[in-house]
């Protein structure tokens, strides 16, 4: 049995200069309250690894603003202009990823696998200072997997064990998010007692779940 | 016509029955809006979904329900969701038999530029690299000039989104196929003529006979 | 939508000689009844890829038993005396690979990866005659995708667009199997309207199956 | 005491409440009946389950529900399924606190072999490559000898099943730690002197102090 949590408690356990890998697409399946949190609390210095950034007011957007992140490694600030000010700035150093690899990266990392073998990139800026391998005449980028300090995921459910269960495309990032962090934090829509989430339905099994953040009463 | 929709009517006709489809942000995304009938087309997008219908109606937006890119959609009976790694392990894995995308630039071999512009514009890939280099056909869909400007260059003056040459560009103008032997034209628009696809592109173009109108689908 | 086949159907689509898939676990998400077509139809010269070859009369072990083998690649033996027998007696070459290798490499054929950098299997016998690559002062082996000709799945539900579902400790390899071959065959115990399988509930996207074997009236 | 009971109870001393462990299959799986109270373990089968429990009631065995032997069992509330690419992914992500496999042979660099005698007997690994190699704590429960044959030898006679170190090695004899200064004897089995631990071991033994008797779980 896990113990829920408050959002201010969550945020105290991310310490200014961690590693923070955040689920969610554009906001969708971002874990907003520990967020808010994350901001009311004044972090600094966090290096977020994320699909994007969303945008200003929403999700990672709000770090942004808040001028909590050093270091970013996503595949996409198109959306959020302060992400790219920030950039330009030099306030904020961005790591560009491609999307897939940015997935196979963190799921490297969650899985003890050494590294993605991948043609994404190749030729191309993303290949700068990274080693590369020839397979049957093909060459693949090495890409190195991605580990963090703390996860921060959005669950559609939990159960008092913390199995977790995301609904539709808020699943994205945070299975595999959940699986390559030290700490793992959730916070679900909902928590339900064991049973309620049957075995084939369980997205991230409980044991790699630390907290859960509860619902406000 | 619009030139969107004549991109997007065109580009539909090369929709095939029981495929998966990714279509791009912006102007790629009105080709849904153009699927001939009778054909089944299972549309993905890559922040998790298979099978995303139109935008539900007013009040029945799901917040766990989105388009990649971040708009509201609904699903159509048989979609299936999944992670980020199962998205990309379709589009990678050689599972996915279409992308429609965007583009800044297309060059002489084919390779699409159409995620930086260098001291300008840093968006980042998204997904893109990862559909040029893992789409079984990569289909670009863009205007054929930027205020007057070429897109379709003899070398990319922007970086690339991939090595791999992308399979078929429909412009406003033209139907141009990359081939080992460079890019040929395979159509005109309605109402334009060869000189004047030639005249609007800086690459160099191979006509091989006689290049016929495009075809567009309802 | 997807029309349903007879066994036999499905047998005459896997040619002899050619690469199979088997899905299971000693038996258990097994398609016994495209097996036993297979063994009736008399297949010859098959490549199987399988966490095991079961035991002598369940699942693998009757297309072993019946002669229609000619290489397997697979984790396990241990259980099946008669493929050990063939394997001494050169009738049956045997690859050992172990599982969670299995797993990764099947994997990364169908998600189109270079390969698989592991420390599973380094300075052990599975190193012989593979590349090593050194990432951070550890030494991984690269170990190559497996995709397949046919990919033999067996389900618990699948829908009339050929969405799947497993259940339990039946799901083992059939997933991951069921990307990596060209051809894609699965045996549900029951198949369902379309919609009866919620989107967070499929476990293979119907887009990867090619038929599905119908259940007998 | 039976020697597989001796050893089955003191390895269940290892377990601590919240962790997930896996168990070989054969005499590991006798730890699971030994759980001290009051603690909470989830076991891990490796083909596809956390929460898996004993065999069920008679006529109430699930075809889609087994262990990794394909014997029938029973599953936990609060159990979760998952496919062989995610069991593999806790198993070798350092994700499993802790494994107890079977032995051939365990060295004194307390390198483990245990899945082929070469010539004999060539089951395979399974998984217990990548169990030695990704587990948090690797657990040896095994006969201290075989036939009067010892099993712990100076250098391994049969394949390794990983170049890493086991964590600890239970027998009926002794509990045994390897160490960089090679094998270090924790604990005596219940009225086993250091002695006779020592005639039956081929790989030396270092003493630090004491030697203690086991305590056995209930």
């Amino acid at each position: 049995m896990i113990s829920a949590i408050k959002p201010e408690q969550a945020a105290a356990m991310v310490a200014d200069g961690a590693s923070v890998m955040i689920g969610g697409f554009m906001g969708v399946g971002t874990p907003e309250r520990i967020i808010d949190a994350l901001v009311a609390r004044g972090a600094k210095g966090l290096t977020i690894i994320a699909n994007d950034t969303a945008r200003p007011g929403v999700g990672i957007g709000k770090l942004i603003t808040a001028g909590a992140v050093a270091r970013v490694m996503t595949s996409h600030i198109g959306t959020n202009p302060e992400t790219q000010k920030c950039m330009i700035a030099g306030e904020i150093a961005v790591e560009l990823v491609p999307q897939g690899t940015l997935a196979e990266r963190v799921r490297a990392g969650g899985c003890g696998l050494g590294g993605v073998l991948t043609r994404t990139g190749v030729g191309t800026p993303v290949e700068e200072g990274k080693r590369t391998i020839d397979i049957d005449g093909r060459t693949y980028l090495v890409e190195m997997p991605i580990e963090a300090d703390v996860a921060l995921i959005a669950a559609r459910s939990a159960d008092y064990s913390g199995n977790l269960a995301y609904a539709l495309t808020a699943r994205n990032f945070n299975p595999l998010m959940a699986m390559a962090a030290t700490l793992v934090i959730a916070e679900p829509d909902e928590i339900v007692p064991v049973g309620v989430i049957p075995p084939d339905s369980v997205h991230t099994p409980g044991v790699l779940v630390d907290h859960l953040v509860s619902r406000p009463h | 016509m619009d030139p969107s929709e004549i991109i997007a009517r065109r580009v539909a006709r090369e929709l095939r029955d029981g495929t998966l489809v990714n279509l791009g942000i912006g102007l790629p995304t009105l080709v849904a809006n153009h699927v001939p009938a009778g054909l089944r087309v299972f549309f993905q997008s890559e922040n998790g979904i298979i099978g995303f219908g139109a935008r539900p109606p007013e009040g029945m937006e799901a917040r766990h329900l989105t388009d990649a890119g971040g708009g509201f959609v609904s699903a159509l009976p048989g979609a299936v969701a999944f992670d980020s790694a199962m998205s990309f392990a379709l589009i990678r894995g050689r599972h996915l038999d279409m992308t429609v995308l965007g583009g800044l630039e297309v060059d002489g071999h084919g390779h699409l530029a159409n995620w930086m512009v260098p001291g300008k514009l840093v968006p980042g890939m998204g997904g893109a690299m990862d559909l040029v280099s893992g789409a079984k056909r990569v289909v670009v869909a863009m205007q054929h000039a930027q205020k007057g400007k070429p897109k379709i260059v003899p070398e990319l003056t922007l970086p690339a989104t991939s090595i791999r040459p992308v399979s078929l560009v429909v412009t406003d103008m033209a139907v141009i196929e990359p081939t080992k032997d460079g890019l040929v034209l395979r159509e005109r628009a309605p109402g334009v003529s060869v000189d004047q696809v030639r005249a609007a592109t800086a690459a160099a173009l191979r006509i091989e006979g006689d290049v016929p109108e495009m075809t567009l689908a309802a």
